[in-house]
C-alpha cells in the first residue's frame, strides 16, 4: 500500500525527488560551511609566511592552469558517462566514467607534483601558517577527488558486474553531483587562491 | 589607610535589585565592602559609564522578568484545571495583532537599549589620554600615559615606556625592548588620569581586569589590544585573570595602585634605580647564590639586563624593586604583614619548592622551579631579596590585605 | 513510506528480529534506536553530573582541597563537554529520532541504516572521550578549548587529542542523523501533510537538523586545524609563527552559537506540544511560533561574536555584534508570549509534564534575559568569564533545555514504553529539581556579579564568595536527588505497569499524530497511512463541533487509534554494519594519538563495514548472505557513499 | 520516494529536458575559453588589483554557475537542490565574509 501511497500522494506530501538525490545535495549544502572554513583560514594567512617562502614566490600558475583544466574537463566527462546511462548506452557510460577517473587521477598526479616541488623548494607543511593552510586547503580538496575517483572506479565495477543499469542511473548522477562538486570547488580555489595576485616576499 | 571608596555611584541600587530579582533570592546578600571584585561597585569614571548602562537595563530585565513572571503565575492559578465544568475552553488559534504587538514591542525597547549600548561602547573604547609631566632620572618629560601589559602564565608584568609607545616594537612579547621600568602583578597608576594600556601575552590568553575601574581585555598573545583605566581615589583595586589560561589560572591575580601624582612621581623615582650592592653578610651571600641561580631567569637591574628567561614565556618577574610591591606571585601571596614586617615563612615557602606553593609546570618550564636551595641559602636570598627596593607605606600595605 | 516499503524485499518477522541484545545492536528501527539515544544519553548525564558535583564539592569552601587544580580543569572541562555534546544533544535526537517519524506518519526515517550508524558514531565517539579518564588525560582547556592553549606546548598530554577527535566523531553522527532526517521531513510525510501541518516539535527539530548540518562542517574545520596542529606540528594557531589566535575562537563560535540554539530549539519543540495538550487549547499562533523558530535559526549565524567581546576584535566588529546579539530576544520572547497565551484561557492540568513545561517558560526566561545583559558589550566586558555567564547559560540549558526534556519524558514515556511514570514520583522530580536549580545558579548570579571568575579551582576567603558558594553547593546536591526521583520513578513505574492495565491509546488526551499508534508504538508505527487534513489531526478527529458550535467529544481516543494489528507492514531489516563502521572510528583516533598501527585495524573494520553495508542483503539478518533476488536494492547506496566518505575522511584527514 | 514509479517517472522527465550531449559539450568549450581568459590575466601584470581581481571574480562565478547549472542539472532539476546548495553557499560566503572583515582581511588584502 504504501508504494500506492507514494505515487498517489506524491505531490501533497513528500517533494516527489528521489531521497539520494535530496540526502547528496544536503551534503553538498554542508559541505560548503567546510570548504568555506578552509579557504577563509588560508586567505587570513596567505601572507604569514614568515621566513618561508610567500605564495607568490612559489606559484606555478601555468602549471596548475593545465591541471585545473584536466579537472574541470573530468566534470564534461562525467556529465557525458551519465547521459550514456540515461540513453542505456552501456559501453559510453563505462568510457566516460573511466575518462572521468583517470582525469580525475592525473589531477592528483599534477598535485602530489606540485606538492614535492613546493616541499623541494622550502615549503613543508609546517614552515609557516600559510603552507599548513596551503596544504591543508588542497590537500582536503585532493582527498576530495581522491575518493570521488574511488567511487567512480566502484560504479566501474558495478558496471562490469552488470548491476549498473539504465535503471540505475540515479547512483550515477549522484556520483556525478559530488564529482562537479568537487570541481566547482576548485573553480573557486584556482582563481581566488592561484590566480588573484598572492603575496611575495 | 588608603579609602578604599569615596567615589559614590549612581544608579547602584536598581542594579542590585535586578541582580537579586534576578537571583530570586532577595534577602541575603551580603555587604560588598567585603567583595574586592564586586563589579557593581565602580571607582573610577570608565568603570562608572558601564554601570551607568548597565543598571537601567538591569532594572529593565527585571521588571520583564516580574511581568513575565507575574503574569504566568496569574495565568496558571487563573485558569487551572479546578474540575468545576466540563465546558471546553475556547480553541483560540492565535491573535495576529497581539503576536505583532509582541515582536514590535521587544524589537523597540532592543533598539532603545542599543543606542544607549553604542554610545557608552564607542566612549569606553575611545581615548581620552591627556599628557602627565613626570620627571624620570631627573629629566622632566611629557609623558603619554600608556603602560604595556604583559600576561604570561601565571603572572602579570606591566613594563613602562616614558618616552611614549611610539617607537616602541611591541610585535615580539618575548623580546619587548627595555623599559624605564618593570614591574609585575601590580600596576601603578597616577589618579586623576586616563591610563592607555596595551595588553598582551606572551604563552596563552590571559584577562586584564580591575572590576572597580574597567570591565576586562585579553592578553592575546601577538596581538596588541589597546584598553585604559583610571581611578579617582588612591586606593589598591583587585583583578583576577578571567580568561582560563591553564593551571593555575585561579591564581593569577593582580591589582592596580593607585597613587596622587607626586606619589607616584616619587615611586617612579625609586624604581629607575637599579640595585646596588647590598650591605651585611647575609644578605652578601644571598647575591651570590642569586646571581648564580635565580638570574638566569629573572632580572635585577644593574645585575643583569633584560636576557630573557629560561621559559616558555621567555620572562620571569623583574625582582629590581620586588620589597616595593605588596604582593607576588600573581597576586596570591602577601608580601608584608599587617604590621608592615615581611611575611617571612611563606616567602622562604616559595623559594624552597614554589610549585608546591602554587601549582605550575615547573619542569615544563612553565612557573618557578624548586631551587633546591639549602636552608641557610634560603635565609640568605631572603636577606638579599629584602635589600631589593623599599616597602611600600603602610596605607598600601594596609589596603592590600584582603583575607584577613 | 519508508524507502523499504517502497522496494518490498522481506517481511520483517517479529519474533525473530525483535528480542534479545542482538537485536539491540543491529536495530535501525527509528524507535529503538531513539531509545537509545534517549538512555546512553542518561548514562552520560549521570557522570556530567557527578563532575559537577565534584565541581560544586570543591567550590564549596574557599581553598578547596577537593580536587586539586589538575583534576579541576579536567573535571570542569569533561562536564561541559559531557553535558553538551553527550547529554542535551543526544537527548534531543533520542526525541527528535522516536518521534520524528511518528509526528509525521511515516514508517521509519529515510535512511534506516545511517540512521543506526549515526548512534552508533556518537556512542563510540563519546565512550573514546571518556575513555580519557582512563587512560589519565582528559582534556583540560575547558570546553571550548581556545588556542593557543590547547596546542601541544601548553598542554601537552593527550587530552585536547581526546577532544579533538571525540568531538570529530561525534561531529559525524550529527551530521548524519542532520542530513538523515532532512530528507526524512522533506519527503515522508503523511498524505495531506504540508508542511504547515507539521506539529511545532517537527518543526523545530527541522530548523535544528538545518543548524547542524551547517554549524558541524566549521567545528570540524576548527578541531581538524587542532589536531593538524598537534599531530602534524601545523601552525593554525602557533602565533609564534604568525598564526592568529582569534581564528580558533572565530570558528569554534560561529559553530558555538548556533549550537546553543540546537540544544535550546527541541526543547521548545516539546513544550509546544505539552503545553497546549494540558492546557486544551491549540497552541496560540502556530505561525509565528514555527516563524519565530525560524527566525532563531538564521539570527544565531550572526551573532558568535558575542562570545569575543574582550578578545581584542575590533570595536565596530564588536558594536554589530552586540546589537545584532540583542534582537534574538525578539523570536524568543514572541515564543515566550505565545506559551503563554496558549495557557491563558485554558484550563491547565498540572501533570508532571506540563509541571516541567511551565518551568521552562518561567526559567528560561531568567537565563535569556541575563544573555540579554551580556550581549551589551560593554555591559558584558564586566560579565564575562564570571559566574554570571556561568548562571546565565545553566539557565537557559538546564532550565530551558534539560526541564524540556524531562518534560517530554514524561510526555511521551507511555508512547515509547506503554505505560505513566509514576505521579507522584514525578512531582518530587519536579520541585527537587526547580528547587535545587534556582538554589545552585540562582546564587550564581550574585557570586558573579561580585566579581567571582569561572574556571577558577579555587577562591581565597575575603572576596564575599563564601555563603552563595556553599548556599550552591547544597542546591546542586538537591537537583541530584531530584534526578535519583526520576531514575526511582523509572524504575518503580516500569515495575508498577507489570500488573496495572496497560494505559490506553491516549494518556493525555493528545493532539498530534503520533498519538495514532497504539501504545507502546509496534514496530511498524501505523497499520495505515494516516491522511492529515489539520494540524494536531489527531485532536480534530476526536472532537467536533454540535449544533450550537459547541466543542463536543465525537470519537473516543480507541476509534481514532490504530490498534497496532497490521502484521504485514514491510520493515527495513536489520544490520550488522553501522555498528561495525562506527567500531572502527576510535580505533582510528587512537591511531591518530597513540600509533599509525592502531589506524590499520580502525581502517579494515571501517572498510568491511562500508563493503558489507554496500552488499547487504535485505531481507533477513541471519540469512545466508548471497546475492538475493533484489540485486537492484540500494536505495542508500549514495548515502553510504556520502557517509563512508565521511568516516574516512574525517578522522584520516 | 525511490518508488520504481516514481524513478520511472523520473528518468522519462529527464529524458525530456536533459540537454543533448552536443550541448554539454558546448558548455565545456565556454567553460574553457573563460578559464582561457583568466588565465590570461595571469600575463597581464600592468593591469591594477581593483580591476583585476573583480574580473577574475566574475569569471569564477560565471564558471561556477554555469557548472552548477548545467553538469550538476540545477537548471532543470526541481529547485529543491538548487536552493539547498544556495543556501550553503549563501551561508558559508556572508557568515565567512564577516569572519574575513573582522580580521580586517579587505583592508590588509
Ligand atoms: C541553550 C542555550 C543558550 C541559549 C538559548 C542562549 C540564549 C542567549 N544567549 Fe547565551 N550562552 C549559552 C547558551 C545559550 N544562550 C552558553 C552555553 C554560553 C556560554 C558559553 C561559554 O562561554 O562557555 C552563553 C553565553 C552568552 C554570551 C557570552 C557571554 C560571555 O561569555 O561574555 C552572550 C552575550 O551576548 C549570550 C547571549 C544570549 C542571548 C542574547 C540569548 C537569547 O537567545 C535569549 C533570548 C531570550 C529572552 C530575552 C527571554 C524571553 C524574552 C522575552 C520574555 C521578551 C521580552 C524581553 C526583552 C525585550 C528583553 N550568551
Ligand atoms: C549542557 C548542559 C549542562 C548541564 C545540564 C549542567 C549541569 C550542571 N552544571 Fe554545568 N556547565 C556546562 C553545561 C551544563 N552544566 C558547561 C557548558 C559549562 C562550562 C564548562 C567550561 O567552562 O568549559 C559548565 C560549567 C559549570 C560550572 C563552572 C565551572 C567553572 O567555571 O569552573 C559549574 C559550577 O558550579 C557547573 C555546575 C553544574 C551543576 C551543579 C549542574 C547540575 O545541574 C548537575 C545535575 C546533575 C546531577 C547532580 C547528577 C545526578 C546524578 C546522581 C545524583 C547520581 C550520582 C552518580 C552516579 C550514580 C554515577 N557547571
Ligand atoms: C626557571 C626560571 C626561574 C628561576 C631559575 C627562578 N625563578 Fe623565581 N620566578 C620564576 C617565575 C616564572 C615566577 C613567577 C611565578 C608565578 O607568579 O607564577 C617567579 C617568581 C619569583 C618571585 C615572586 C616575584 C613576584 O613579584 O611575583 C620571587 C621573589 C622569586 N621568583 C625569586 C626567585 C629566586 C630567589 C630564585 C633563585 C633562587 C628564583 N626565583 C629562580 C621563574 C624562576
Ligand atoms: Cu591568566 Cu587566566
Ligand atoms: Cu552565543
Amino acid at each position: 500500500m504504501a508504494d500506492a501511497a507514494a505515487v498517489s500522494h506524491g505531490h501533497g506530501t513528500g517533494t516527489g525527488l528521489s531521497n539520494n538525490k535530496l540526502l547528496m545535495w544536503t551534503f553538498l549544502g554542508s559541505e560548503c560551511l567546510l570548504f568555506g572554513g578552509l579557504i577563509s583560514t588560508y586567505l587570513i594567512y596567505r601572507s604569514r609566511f614568515g621566513d618561508g617562502p610567500a605564495p607568490g614566490d612559489i606559484f606555478d600558475i601555468p602549471f596548475t592552469s593545465v591541471s585545473s583544466f584536466v579537472l574541470l574537463m573530468s566534470s564534461l566527462t562525467m556529465v557525458l558517462s551519465l547521459s550514456a546511462l540515461q540513453r542505456g548506452d552501456i559501453r559510453n557510460n563505462r568510457i566516460w566514467l573511466l575518462t572521468t577517473a583517470l582525469l580525475g587521477a592525473l589531477f592528483i598526479g599534477g598535485q602530489v607534483y606540485e606538492f614535492t616541488t613546493f616541499l623541494r623548494e622550502g615549503l613543508g607543511y609546517t614552515t609557516s601558517p600559510f603552507s599548513s593552510a596551503f596544504f591543508t586547503l588542497t590537500g582536503f580538496h585532493g582527498v576530495h577527488v581522491s575518493l570521488g575517483i574511488v567511487m567512480l572506479m566502484s560504479l566501474l565495477i558495478s558496471s562490469f558486474r552488470g548491476t549498473l543499469t539504465k535503471e540505475r542511473s540515479e547512483t550515477v548522477e549522484i556520483v556525478g553531483l559530488y564529482w562537479h562538486f568537487v570541481d566547482v570547488v576548485w573553480i573557486f580555489i584556482f582563481t581566488v587562491i592561484y590566480l588573484v595576485p598572492s603575496p611575495t616576499s | 589607610m588608603i579609602p578604599k571608596s569615596q567615589f559614590v555611584p549612581r544608579g547602584r541600587r536598581s542594579g542590585r535589585f535586578a541582580a537579586l530579582v534576578l537571583g530570586g533570592l532577595a534577602v541575603l546578600t551580603g555587604c560588598a565592602s567585603d567583595a574586592p571584585l564586586d563589579t557593581l561597585e565602580p571607582q573610577g569614571p570608565i568603570a562608572q559609564t558601564i554601570d551607568e548602562l548597565s543598571d537601567p537595563v538591569f532594572l529593565v530585565a527585571g521588571i520583564v522578568f516580574v511581568i513575565i513572571f507575574g503574569a504566568t503565575a496569574v495565568i496558571w492559578w487563573k485558569f487551572r484545571d479546578d474540575h468545576s465544568t466540563d465546558e471546553f475552553p475556547d480553541q483560540v488559534h492565535g491573535h495576529f495583532r497581539a503576536e505583532i504587538g509582541w515582536t514590535i514591542g521587544p524589537t523597540v525597547l532592543m533598539a532603545l537599549i542599543a543606542v544607549f549600548t553604542l554610545l557608552t561602547h564607542f566612549d569606553i573604547n575611545s581615548e581620552d589620554r591627556e599628557d602627565i609631566v613626570v620627571s624620570v632620572g631627573g629629566e622632566r618629560t611629557s609623558w603619554d600615559p600608556e603602560v604595556v601589559v604583559v600576561g604570561q602564565q601565571w603572572w602579570w608584568e606591566f613594563r613602562y615606556y616614558f618616552d611614549g609607545l611610539d617607537d616602541v616594537d611591541l610585535s615580539d612579547p618575548k623580546h619587548l625592548p627595555p623599559a624605564d621600568i618593570v614591574t609585575a602583578n601590580q600596576l601603578v597608576i597616577p589618579t586623576g588620569s586616563e591610563i592607555g594600556l596595551q595588553v598582551t601575552s606572551r604563552d596563552v590568553i590571559h584577562s586584564f581586569w580591575i572590576p572597580a575601574l574597567n570591565g576586562k581585555r585579553d592578553a592575546v598573545p601577538y596581538r596588541v589590544s589597546p584598553w585604559k583605566i583610571e581611578a579617582v581615589t588612591p586606593g589598591v583595586y583587585f583583578g583576577q585573570c578571567t580568561e582560563f589560561c591553564g593551571l593555575s589560572h585561579s591564581r593569577m591575580r593582580m591589582q592596580t595602585v593607585a597613587m596622587e601624582p607626586v606619589d607616584f612621581q616619587a615611586w617612579i623615582d625609586e624604581q629607575v634605580q637599579p640595585a646596588s650592592d647590598p650591605a651585611g653578610a647575609a644578605a652578601q651571600r644571598g647575591q651570590v647564590v642569586f646571581e648564580g641561580q635565580c638570574t638566569r631567569c629573572h632580572v635585577v637591574n644593574g645585575i643583569n639586563d633584560d636576557a630573557g628567561a629560561d621559559l616558555v614565556a621567555n620572562a620571569a618577574p623583574n625582582l629590581t624593586h620586588f620589597m616595593s610591591r605588596t604582593t607576588y606571585a600573581g597576586g596570591i601571596f602577601d608580601l608584608y604583614e599587617a604590621d608592615g614586617s615581611l611575611s617571612r615563612p611563606q616567602l622562604e615557602a616559595w623559594l624552597r619548592n614554589a610549585p608546591a606553593e602554587k601549582p605550575a609546570y615547573a619542569e615544563g618550564r612553565r612557573g618557578m622551579p624548586a631551587m633546591g636551595l639549602s636552608e641557610s641559602q634560603i635565609d640568605d636570598v631572603v636577606a638579599y631579596l629584602t635589600t631589593l627596593g623599599s616597602s611600600p607605606s603602610m596605607e598600601v600595605i594596609a589596603a592590600t590585605e584582603v583575607d584577613r | 513510506m519508508s524507502e523499504t516499503t517502497a522496494n518490498p524485499i522481506g517481511v520483517y518477522t517479529r519474533p525473530k528480529g525483535n528480542t534479545g541484545w542482538r537485536d539491540w545492536i543491529t536495530t535501525v528501527d527509528h524507535k529503538k534506536i531513539g531509545i537509545l539515544y534517549g538512555a546512553t544519553a542518561m548514562l552520560f548525564f549521570l557522570i556530567g553530573g557527578l563532575e559537577a558535583l565534584l565541581i560544586r564539592l570543591q567550590l564549596a569552601t574557599p581553598d578547596g582541597t577537593v580536587l586539586g587544580a589538575d583534576t579541576y580543569n579536567r573535571v570542569y572541562t569533561m562536564h561541559g563537554v559531557t553535558m553538551v555534546f553527550m547529554v542535551i544533544m543526544p537527548l534531543a535526537a533520542a526525541f527528535a529520532n522516536y518521534l520524528l517519524p511518528l509526528q509525521i506518519g511515516a514508517r521509519d526515517v529515510a535512511f534506516p541504516r545511517l540512521n543506526a550508524l549515526s548512534y552508533w558514531v556518537f556512542l563510540f565517539g563519546g565512550l573514546f572521550l571518556n575513555m580519557a579518564w582512563i587512560l589519565g588525560d582528559a582534556p583540560d582547556g575547558g570546553w571550548f578549548a581556545y588556542a593557543p592553549n590547547t596546542g601541544t606546548i601548553f598542554s601537552p598530554g593527550k587530552g585536547m587529542d581526546f577532544y579533538a577527535l571525540g568531538l570529530q566523531i561525534m561531529g559525524i553522527a550529527s551530521l548524519i542523523s542532520a542530513m538523515n532526517l532532512i530528507v526524512t521531513v522533506l519527503n515522508m510525510r503523511a498524505p495531506g501533510m504540508t508542511l504547515f501541518k507539521m506539529p511545532v516539535f517537527t518543526w523545530m527539530i527541522l530548523v535544528v537538523q538545518f543548524l547542524l548540518l551547517f554549524a558541524v562542517p566549521v567545528i570540524t574545520v576548527a578541531l581538524f586545524l587542532l589536531m593538524f596542529d598537534r599531530n602534524f606540528g601545523a601552525n593554525f594557531f602557533n602565533p609564534e609563527m604568525g598564526a592568529d589566535p582569534l581564528l580558533w575562537q572565530h570558528l569554534f563560535w560561529i559553530f558555538g552559537h548556533p549550537e546553543v540554539y540546537i540544544l535550546i530549539l527541541p526543547s521548545f519543540g516539546i513544550i509546544s506540544e505539552v503545553i497546549p495538550t494540558f492546557s486544551r487549547k491549540p497552541i496560540f499562533g502556530y505561525p509565528f511560533m514555527v516563524f519565530s523558530g525560524i527566525a532563531i535559526g538564521f539570527m544565531g549565524w550572526g551573532v558568535w561574536a558575542h562570545h569575543m567581546f574582550v578578545s581584542g576584535i575590533g570595536p565596530i566588529s564588536i558594536a554589530a555584534f552586540s546589537v545584532s546579539t540583542m534582537f534574538i530576544a525578539v523570536p524568543t520572547g514572541v515564543k515566550i508570549l505565545n506559551w503563554l497565551a496558549t495557557m491563558w484561557g485554558g484550563k491547565i492540568r498540572f501533570n508532571t509534564p506540563m509541571l516541567f513545561a511551565s518551568g521552562v517558560v518561567s526559567m528560561f526566561t531568567i537565563g535569556g534575559l541575563s544573555g540579554v545583559t551580556h550581549s551589551l558589550a560593554p555591559a558584558d566586558t564586566q560579565q564575562t568569564d564570571t559566574y554570571y555567564i556561568v548562571a546565565h547559560f545553566h539557565y537557559v540549558i538546564f532550565g530551558g533545555a534539560l526541564l524540556g526534556i524531562f518534560a517530554g519524558f514524561y510526555f511521551w514515556w507511555p508512547k515509547a514504553f506503554g505505560h505513566l511514570l509514576n505521579e507522584k514520583l514525578g512531582k518530587w522530580n519536579f520541585w527537587l529539581m526547580l528547587v535545587g536549580f534556582n538554589m545552585t545558579f540562582g546564587p550564581m548570579h550574585i557570586l558573579g556579579l561580585q566579581g567571582m571568575s569561572r574556571r577558577i579551582d579555587t577562591y581565597s576567603p575575603g572576596f564575599g564568595f563564601e555563603f552563595w558558594n556553599m548556599f550552591a553547593t547544597i542546591g546542586a546536591f538537591i537537583i541530584g536527588l531530584g534526578v535519583l526521583a526520576f531514575l526511582l520513578n523509572v524504575w518503580v513505574s516500569a515495575r508498577a505497569a507489570r500488573h496495572a492495565p496497560p494505559v490506553g491509546p491516549d494518556p493525555w488526551d493528545a493532539r498530534s499524530p503520533e498519538w495514532f499508534t497504539p501504545n507502546p508504538t509496534p514496530v511498524h508505527n501505523f497499520d495505515d497511512d494516516i491522511q492529515i487534513e489539520a494540524l494536531d489531526e489527531f485532536w480534530h478527529r476526536k472532537y467536533g463541533q454540535d449544533e450550537n458550535g459547541r466543542l463536543v467529544r465525537v470519537a473516543t481516543a480507541e476509534e481514532v487509534c490504530q490498534d497496532g494489528s497490521a502484521t504485514d507492514t514491510h520493515l527495513p531489516s536489520p544490520s550488522y554494519w553501522p555498528i561495525v563502521l562506527a567500531a572502527g572510528l576510535p580505533f582510528i583516533g587512537f591511531g591518530l594519538m597513540y600509533s599509525l598501527w592502531f589506524c590499520v585495524p580502525g581502517g579494515a573494520l571501517v572498510l568491511m563495514a562500508i563493503y558489507g553495508w554496500v552488499f547487504e542483503p535485505t531481507d533477513d539478518p541471519d540469512g545466508p548472505h548471497g546475492h538475493g533476488h533484489h540485486d537492484d536494492h540500494d536505495d542508500d547506496g549514495a548515502a553510504d557513499e556520502a557517509a563512508a566518505e565521511d568516516a574516512e575522511e574525517a578522522p584520516v584527514g | 520516494m525511490s518508488t520504481d514509479t516514481a524513478e520511472h517517472v523520473d528518468t522519462h522527465d529527464e529524458a525530456h529536458d536533459h540537454p543533448s550531449d552536443r550541448k554539454y559539450v558546448q558548455v565545456a568549450i565556454i567553460l574553457a575559453i573563460v578559464t582561457a581568459l583568466e588565465v590570461g590575466t595571469y600575463w597581464m601584470e600592468s593591469v591594477p588589483g581593483e580591476v583585476l581581481i573583480p574580473v577574475l571574480m566574475l569569471m569564477m562565478v560565471y564558471k561556477f554557475f554555469y557548472v552548477a547549472a548545467w553538469f550538476m542539472h540545477l537548471k532543470f532539476d526541481s529547485p529543491m537542490f538548487t536552493k539547498f546548495f544556495v543556501a550553503g553557499l549563501i551561508l558559508a560566503t556572508i557568515v565567512y565574509g564577516i569572519m574575513l572583515t573582522a580580521f580586517e582581511f579587505w583592508h590588509k588584502g
